[in-house]
């Protein structure tokens, strides 16, 4: 209650004066399912950062490390394009995703991009099989798990990111809202869970970059976080209460306890770098489902759109006139002030 | 192909006279759309009954609301028309005014829905209304949240997409909308856009003559969050009274900034990794 | 206009190709869209009808296919409601063609706990058997003074008010002619 | 409406509204119940027009009118009676309208005396039959006294009473047609200033409904009231009219006729009737209600309003069309319309020497009302019954008294489109719950015979505007669907069949009825234009007739509907003219067809001065062409069309002979718009204000508490509520009023099955204001149950502003608002409202009060099974209700 007073924007006045009808929300609630989406986010994520480990540590000669990462980015998007597909209300619909290549469409855009990534990152994870071939298929399959897994590492981060863009071009204030930094959470937190994945499959001694690239993840996955809900205005109540709350207390503390851990015992200890990286993973996994839960919640409040709308408005006034030819700018729908 | 968001082609946001145009139609109609004035609606959800028959669209389950005569709600994916009933006390304190207005989809000049379909399941018609082919949709739920008006919605057991369609099939046979055709005190009007908008203003100025001060026109001006809506309104209150945002923003305005920091993102990332290798190397 | 299905094939390749860059409109377009109609333009005929629900009368037209009626609109040709309908008139389609609608004779014994089958011929003939019967029983010749009444105070009928003129005529008829004076309807309540 | 103009159909058509300048619109719910024919309304108000509902509820008629004006149900007497004083006392009335047009200057018998004489009473009152014998209420100056109010039931010497008044029970007003007839010529003072004239009665009458008491008795404050009363004075006289819009909101009351009778004094003294947007527009129910009037399923009357014979000695025809026809106005032609329907009933059968078959008429004795068949049902005496697309288990007031009728039936024929509760009730209905009927003690035997729809069949409906329109068949009905004609029409030739043959005297008028049909199709679907061209009607020629002026009383023209003369003429059938809207004026004279003779503004002679002349520009109709030598203008005439605006009757002239070149109510004896009615009302000539049966509070202005005529039922199953602080009435302290949504249909046949309209208003609710919600405890969406005498229902709560209490009489008044849709069958179900209702009725028309009555409410639930009767049974002891009903 304190936090909320604390981070409370919205002068209470404002919030009791707002009309609304029966109380019933203005937006639709999402109709994705929190089980299979907020999962997706995580998986993409995880697996995105993950091609890159494989392919940093194919290039920097650190084979465990290497099947690791291409393992786990292989899995990881194969679970998250089933996560996808069953949510899909028409999954036997799913190849239309492919149908349109529409820049205005995160998903469209994430499509192609997962069209490309996924084979790759799989050709990368089935060279490890390959590899062990004897002769010239050995050597091929090695070849082309090096050029697969460098593919994939290049499509890798915008598997990481896109699902930012994919929540925020949408009129959900909680994600609408965060756009200026989800990016960047999500890179964070895919690095963070990457990095935790690679560290708790990984011996310690190749799993320097990993552990690294976690515990920088966390950092910045925590600043990130922490900016956007300085900066989210009225909305940021969306990620301090109820089931969002909690769940992103538990990211922060994961991810947090995750990144000391890591730092201060990952390398010496295999036991303490597991745990760690589990943590980051785990923390990372958090992140995603208090963002999508925060959204949902955003989304079944009438206040969270019309109050920061009515503001905007009053702000607007004296000049009249609505947003005319107004450029596009960082100006997220939930800011006022 | 240039994405810019305000001005040149394949606008994301802003003034946008032929919608249609920019998707792709040559030679498109003239831009249809609705201008329901609330101020002569008596509620009697002939729109709302006249859709379904039409469109075929199922009932959308029997719940008492008792939200003053409403009991469907809100639009959903079986409620393409849906009429509100707002009772209120006069500001002078003397009696009620029981406000009513049939809502519908906006058919956005800058249609989130649309934009964020990825399968193209959402389309622009050549009357530059906005559309769901139910034989494409496959049910993503994408267009749900990122409509600000809170109008499309996937259907339970369907798992696809459903909205007002403007009656698509009716119009390309130069047939009213069922609901306009219906509507028994015309409230609700169908037509070119540019002629509701006109018609729109001097029914404003009547309606305040009248005495109702707070009669507003709502989503006609082009230069709104959605870049004006082909369905708009002449509202007596303000709009959240009737459950409307009283300022959408299309979500697409902001998305070359959410790609540009995505990508910044995406950078760092890789360039983090490619830290996180070679702090190790040195 | 090029609006007809011109684009075959994979819609990403029209989008490459034509105008419609982002895949907004044109190239987005399906088949089934591009031949889309609407179902009154099929229908075979067009049968001007009345609304049967209240008394303003607003004109309606049913578009019949196949012997189906496919769909009921107001009229815009008439005077009374300028092809109006309030929601009562919009839903006529579902009144006549909905499923609520029960299509054969049910036939309840007297005490009876549940209804039977009964032949529609055979109900009319025993309904015809009743109204002969009753009517020869509980005739009324005279008054106890001697004035005439010839009638039946043994049948009574009600409705009637969302019945042709054409049907309560020949109600009434036949009703005085048997001598049933009962014959109410709506009018009353 | 017939009692005052001459004719019981509504004066004008909905979208003449679009002409008017105010519209009232008083106890009608337009916009809900006629929401298309609204749109004129709309109209008129977007042309500057104001829009007034007065109405207990704020509806959505009210939420678009410029003024709402909420009055206590069941006290609309008082208020157009203080219309009615104020435009007397302002002088506001149109001067040169009234005394041309109205009997206001004609002088009435010195005998007769007032309520304000009497304390709520009319002179003739006789306590014992409780019936008014209305000799005093006559003109002076007409040559024969009138007959007593009972002369149909008791008196022989009938033929010898020639002109008389007393017209009661077969003169249904609000349906009927005609206003009574008399002989002789009253004495007029065109000065209006003799005491005893029509003009000066009424001042004294209204003398006391004051602002003032209006804002007692109804609760409206003065400053509204006056408001209303200075828009209908400011938008009535030459240039500017005022139209009134009633439906059921004032026929639903025990004074239900009287209600209209104010209106009709009030629109005459304005000089609105017969003129383009003026009259008093009376919305009509079902599809064919009006037809269903013209053409009457209705005990009283044969076609076309010819009264139902009664049982008499040594009647014959020319005795009973000398007892009903008048000398002058166009019922002086009565012989010629019964003889032609009797020509088109019994064919060649029917002859001079047989008096056209007259006799094989069955007689009336008394009342034979849908209310007492269902008393004769619980006595025994009516044992077969067809339910013919009416749902009384639902839509009749005491449902449980018509379900216990239905329960002790030898037989009953339900012709509907689903199963209805009415066909149902031996299964699920009420009483099975509670216990009081067994399903196998049950005897009735029930026959389900599913209807065709409208699309199913041609036929014609006359809507409310009299307006007769065919519809097509679109289909074949499905399965063992068929049309009520093929039913009709099969079922008469298979009894006649079966009794073919048979010697028996009584047999005679159905072997000898007219009945060959051309049938047509795979069903043998009986030819509905056939039976359409039989109401027109033919002549000598057999050709089929123009006008029922052609009808004659020898028995060479037959017609089965002589106001539907017309409706075939030159062999097409005229009601399925559809020339377009946009091709013709507002008046659209070539769509469909109206009576009588295609007139869609009744009396519309009115709309022109005594000269011919219209009375402005602005509000031209019809006028006199001198050049022409004819009446011409937008409608046809309700004028004999060469009749010079100058024409003064001759002595002794005879039927329409008899009316003045500047009598515009031509089915009036004399011509003229009544004020007054001396005769063919039961329950007095001028309206009064009665406190209905069950009401919280005591007549305010007499004595009288109640229609001192009303029609009761003293029985165990229809116990009264008491009334007006009787002892006990505290135990019933609210008014609850019934009434319609948009979204359903009446007892919900047409709509509780249809899942479009059902999810719009899925369960039955009860409206009360948030005050009520207080004092009771009532939840918001919660469950309330409302009791009365009868029973008990429970419904949904909807809590809001729109059902505010009122100030009557210094106290404040709760009134619960409960629509009546809902039943135990279909989609969505729930308790039905005249669950709630006893049977009481307006004396005139034997309409029941279904508007107004006296309840509790209490939190929750209604309890199930036998503890429903429990409950009820200890509200009776304490409301100290005589179990055995009374009043
Ligand atoms: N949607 C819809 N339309 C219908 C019908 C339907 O069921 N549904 N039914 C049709 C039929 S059969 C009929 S008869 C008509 C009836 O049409 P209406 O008469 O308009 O219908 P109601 O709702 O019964 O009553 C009208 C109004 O009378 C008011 N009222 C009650 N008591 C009084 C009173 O004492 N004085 C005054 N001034 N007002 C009073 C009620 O509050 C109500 O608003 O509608 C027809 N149209
Ligand atoms: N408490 C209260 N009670 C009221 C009223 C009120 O205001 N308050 N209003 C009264 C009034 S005005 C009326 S009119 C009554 C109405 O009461 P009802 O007439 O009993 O009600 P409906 O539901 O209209 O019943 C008509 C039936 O006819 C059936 N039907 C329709 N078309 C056809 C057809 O072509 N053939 C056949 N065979 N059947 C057909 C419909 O399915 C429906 O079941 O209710 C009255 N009761
Ligand atoms: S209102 Fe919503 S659903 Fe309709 S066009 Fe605009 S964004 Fe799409
Ligand atoms: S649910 Fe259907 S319409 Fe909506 S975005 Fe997805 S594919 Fe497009
Ligand atoms: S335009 Fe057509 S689809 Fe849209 S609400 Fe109206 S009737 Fe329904
Ligand atoms: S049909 Fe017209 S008047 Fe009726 S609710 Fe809809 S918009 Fe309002
Ligand atoms: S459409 Fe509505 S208003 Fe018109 S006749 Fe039918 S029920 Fe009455
Ligand atoms: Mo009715």
């Amino acid at each position: 209650m304190s936090r909320r007073r604390q981070h409370q924007m919205v002068p209470e006045a404002e919030v009791s004066s707002y009309d609304s009808y029966y109380g019933r929300p203005v937006l639709k609630r999402p109709t994705w399912s929190a089980r299979y989406i907020a999962s997706y986010l995580f998986l993409g994520g995880l697996a995105g950062a993950s091609a890159l480990l494989g392919a940093g540590a194919d290039l920097t000669g650190r084979p465990a490390l290497r099947r690791s990462g291409r393992l786990v980015a292989a899995a990881a998007i194969a679970a998250s394009a089933v996560a996808l597909v069953e949510d899909l209300g028409r999954p036997e619909r799913f190849l239309n995703m492919l149908r349109m290549a529409k820049p205005t469409s995160p998903m469209s855009v994430g499509s192609w991009v997962l069209a490309g990534f996924g084979p790759s990152a799989g050709l990368a994870a089935a060279s490890e099989v390959g590899r062990a071939l004897p002769g010239g298929l050995g050597r091929l399959a090695t070849r082309a798990g090096r050029g697969a897994g460098l593919g994939s590492a290049l499509l890798g981060p915008a598997v990481a990111t896109y699902t930012a863009v994919l929540l925020s071009d949408t009129a959900v204030p909680t994600w609408h809202g965060a756009y200026p930094e989800l990016p960047f959470l999500f890179a964070a937190s895919s690095a963070a869970a990457a990095g935790g994945v690679a560290a708790v499959l990984t011996p310690p001694g190749q799993a320097g970059p990993a552990r690294r690239l976690g515990v920088a993840g966390a950092a910045v996955e925590l600043g990130a976080g922490e900016l956007m809900s300085r900066r989210l205005g009225m909305a940021a109540e969306t990620l301090r209460h109820g089931r969002a709350g909690r769940l992103n207390l538990a990211a922060r503390a994961l991810t947090g306890a995750g990144g000391v851990l890591t730092l201060a015992a990952g390398r010496r200890s295999r036991a303490a770098a597991a745990t760690g990286g589990a943590l980051l993973a785990a923390g990372s996994a958090c992140t995603r489902f208090a963002l999508f839960e925060a959204g949902v919640a955003s989304t079944e409040d009438p206040r969270y759109t019309v109050v920061p709308q009515r503001s905007r408005l009053r702000a607007r006034e004296p000049g009249g006139g609505i947003a005319r030819a107004r450029e596009a700018g960082p100006e997220p729908t939930g800011s006022h002030a | 192909m240039s994405v810019s968001v305000t001005t040149g082609t394949n606008r994301l946001a802003g003034p946008l006279a032929d919608p249609a145009g920019e998707a792709g139609w040559e030679g498109a109609p003239p831009r249809v759309g609705f201008f329901t004035d609330t101020s002569v609606c008596i509620g009697c959800k002939a729109c709302e009954v006249a859709c379904k028959e039409w469109n075929r669209v199922p009932d959308d389950g029997f719940r008492f609301l008792g939200h003053s005569y409403d009991n469907t709600g809100g639009l959903s994916a079986s409620t393409w028309r849906h009429v509100a009933f707002v009772e209120k006390p006069l500001p002078d304190g003397k009696g009620l005014a029981w406000l009513m207005s049939s809502d519908v989809c906006k058919h956005c000049t800058h249609a989130a829905c649309l934009d964020v379909c990825p399968t193209g399941a959402l389309l622009r018609t050549e009357f530059g209304t906005v559309v769901v082919q139910e034989d494409v949709c496959n049910g993503c739920g994408y267009c749900v949240p990122a409509c600000p008006y809170g109008v499309i919605d996937q259907r339970p057991g369907d798992g696809r997409a459903w909205k007002c369609t403007l009656c698509y099939d009716r119009l390309g046979q130069g047939l009213e909308p069922a609901c306009a055709k219906a509507c028994p005190t015309k409230s609700i009007q169908f037509g070119p856009l540019d002629e509701l908008r006109q018609r729109a203003r001097s029914r404003l100025a009547e309606v305040r003559a009248s005495g109702a001060a707070s009669a507003r026109l709502y989503g006609e001006d082009p230069g709104d969050g959605v870049g004006g809506a082909g369905a708009f309104f002449l509202l007596l209150d303000e709009p959240e009274v009737y459950g409307l945002p009283p300022d959408p923003v299309v979500t697409t305005r902001d998305l070359p900034s959410m790609w540009r920091r995505a990508a910044v993102a995406a950078g760092a990332l890789l360039a983090g990794a490619a830290a996180a290798f070679l702090g190790a190397a040195q | 206009m090029g609006l007809t299905g011109r684009r075959q094939g994979w819609p990403v390749l029209a989008q490459v190709r034509g105008p419609d860059r982002l895949g907004r409109g044109a190239a987005a377009r399906s088949a089934r869209t591009a031949r889309l109609q609407p179902r009154t333009a099929s229908a075979d005929r067009v049968v001007k009808s009345v609304c049967p629900y209240c008394a303003v009368g607003c004109g309606q037209e049913v578009y019949v296919r196949d012997g189906r009626v496919v769909q009921i609109e107001g009229d815009p040709d008439s005077p009374l409601s300028r092809g109006r309908l309030c929601p009562k008139g919009s839903a006529s389609l579902q009144l006549t063609t909905g499923s609520a609608r029960e299509h054969r004779v049910r036939y309840r014994p007297p005490h009876g706990s549940d209804w039977e089958d009964l032949d529609l011929d055979r109900a009319l003939d025993m309904i015809a058997d009743r109204v002969i019967e009753t009517r020869r029983r509980t005739w009324q010749e005279h008054k106890q003074d001697g004035t005439r009444l010839r009638r039946t105070m043994g049948i009574a009928s009600l409705g009637g008010a969302t019945l042709d003129n054409e049907e309560n005529y020949l109600m009434k008829k036949l009703y005085t002619a048997l001598g049933v004076v009962q014959v109410e309807n709506q009018a009353r309540i | 409406m017939g009692t005052s103009f001459g004719r019981g159909g509504a004066t004008t058509f909905p979208a003449d509204l679009q002409g008017s300048d105010c519209i009232v619109i008083q106890g009608s719910n337009m916009a809900e119940c006629h929401p298309v024919a609204f749109q004129w309304v709309m109209e008129a108000k977007a042309r500057g027009a104001k829009v007034i509902h007065v109405d207990p509820r704020f509806t959505r008629t009210s939420a678009v009118a410029d003024l709402h004006v909420p009055l206590r149900a069941g006290s609309d007497i008082a208020f157009l009676g203080g219309l009615i004083h104020h435009v007397l006392t302002q002088g506001a009335d149109f001067r040169e309208y009234l005394v041309a047009y109205t009997n206001a200057p004609t002088i009435l018998r010195e005998d007769f005396a007032d309520t304000e004489d009497l304390d709520g009473l009319f002179s003739g009152f006789d306590p014992a039959t409780r019936h008014y014998d209305p000799v005093t209420w006559q003109y002076e100056g007409m040559k024969v006294a009138a007959a007593a109010g009972q002369r149909d039931e008791e008196h022989d010497d009938w033929v010898r009473r020639r002109a008389r008044a007393g017209h009661e029970t077969q003169r249904a007003d609000a349906m009927g047609s005609h206003g009574a007839v008399f002989g002789g010529r009253p004495e007029r003072d065109e000065t209006l200033q003799h005491p005893r004239c029509v003009y000066q009665v009424l001042r004294r009458h209204f003398s006391r409904y004051t602002p003032e008491l209006v804002e007692e008795l109804c609760g409206v404050p003065r400053e509204l009231f006056l408001e209303v009363a200075e828009a209908i004075c400011s938008n009535s006289g030459r240039e500017r009219t005022t139209a009134f819009v009633y439906a059921v909101g004032w026929t639903h009351h025990t004074v239900g006729v009287q209600y209209i009778r104010t209106a009709a004094i009030l629109q005459l003294l304005l000089g609105n009737i017969g003129r383009p947007g003026g009259g008093i527009m009376a919305l009509r129910g079902h599809a064919s209600i009006q037809g269903s009037t013209d053409i009457p399923t209705l005990f009283n009357i044969l076609p076309g309003y010819i009264p139902m014979p009664h049982a008499h000695h040594d009647q014959d025809l020319a005795a009973f069309i000398a007892g009903d026809a008048g000398d002058t106005g166009y019922w002086g032609n009565m012989g010629a319309y019964t003889v032609s329907l009797l020509k088109a009933w019994w064919g060649d059968k029917a002859q001079p020497e047989n008096d056209f078959c007259f006799d094989y008429l069955p007689r009336l004795d008394g009342p034979a009302g849908t209310y007492q068949t269902v008393a004769g049902q619980i006595d025994g005496t009516v044992k077969g019954y067809f339910l013919v697309g009416e749902n009384p288990a639902v839509g009749s007031a005491n449902a449980k008294m018509q379900r216990l009728g239905l329960a002790n039936l030898d037989w009953l024929v339900v012709r509907d489109f689903s199963l209805i509760e009415s066909a149902t009730f031996w299964k699920d209905g009420p009483e099975i719950e509670t216990g009081e009927l067994r399903p196998e003690e049950i005897g009735t035997e029930v026959f389900f015979l599913p209807a065709a729809a409208h699309t199913e069949k041609d036929g014609s409906f006359t809507n409310t505007q009299r307006l007769l329109q065919w519809h097509h068949k679109a289909v074949e009905p499905e399965g063992d669907d068929r049309s009520d004609l093929w039913f009709y029409y099969h079922l008469g030739r298979r009894i006649r069949d079966k009794l073919a043959g048979s010697a028996d005297e009584m047999d005679r008028p159905i072997l000898d009825l007219t009945w060959e049909y051309p049938t047509e199709g795979p069903l043998a679907e009986p030819s509905a234009e056939a039976v359409l061209r039989e109401v027109n009607g033919w002549g000598p020629d057999g050709r089929a007739l123009g006008s029922y002026t052609e009808l004659a009383a020898d028995g060479s023209t037959a017609c089965g509907c002589w106001i539907y003369c017309g409706c075939f003429a030159g062999e097409v059938n005229q009601t399925a003219r559809r020339r377009p809207a946009s091709e013709q004026s507002w008046v659209a004279p070539e769509w469909g067809w109206a009576w009588p003779a295609n007139r869609r503004i009744l009396y519309n002679r009115a709309s022109a001065d005594p000269g011919g002349r219209p009375w402005s520009e602005r509000k031209a109709y019809v006028w006199w062409d001198e050049d022409q030598g004819r009446w011409t203008g937008h409608d046809v005439p309700d004028f004999e069309p060469t009749k010079h605006p100058g024409y003064v009757p001759p002595e002794g002239a005879r039927a329409e002979e008899a009316i003045g070149g500047a009598d515009p109510f031509i089915m009036q004896a004399d011509g003229k718009g009544w004020l007054y009615v001396p005769s063919g009302l039961v329950d007095g000539p001028l309206p009064t204000h009665y406190e209905p049966v069950e009401s919280p509070v005591p007549n305010p202005l007499y004595a009288c508490q109640h229609n001192p005529v009303r029609e009761g039922m003293a029985r165990p199953e229809n116990p009264y509520n008491p009334s007006g602080g009787a002892p006990g009435s505290e135990a019933f302290p609210f008014v609850f009023t019934t009434y319609r949504l948009t979204e359903h249909h009446t007892a919900g046949g047409m709509s509780r099955w249809q899942p479009y309209l059902s999810e719009l208003q899925p369960e039955m609710f009860c409206e009360v204001s948030p005050a009520l919600a207080a004092e009771r405890g009532l939840e918001p969406l919660g469950w309330a149950t409302i009791v009365t005498a009868r029973t008990a229902i429970e419904a949904r709560v909807l809590v809001t502003d729109r059902m505010a209490p009122l100030k009557v009489g210094g106290r404040t008044i709760h009134q619960v608002g409960l629509p009546y849709h809902w039943g135990p069958n279909g989609l969505v179900r729930g308790d039905a409202a005249n669950e709630l209702l006893a049977v009481v009725m307006d004396p005139n028309v034997h309409i029941q009060e279904a508007k107004c009555a006296t309840c509790d409410v209490i939190p929750g639930r209604r309890p199930r099974g036998p503890a429903l009767l429990a409950l009820v049974e200890r509200y009776r002891r304490q409301a100290q209700s005589p179990p055995g009903g009374g009043r």
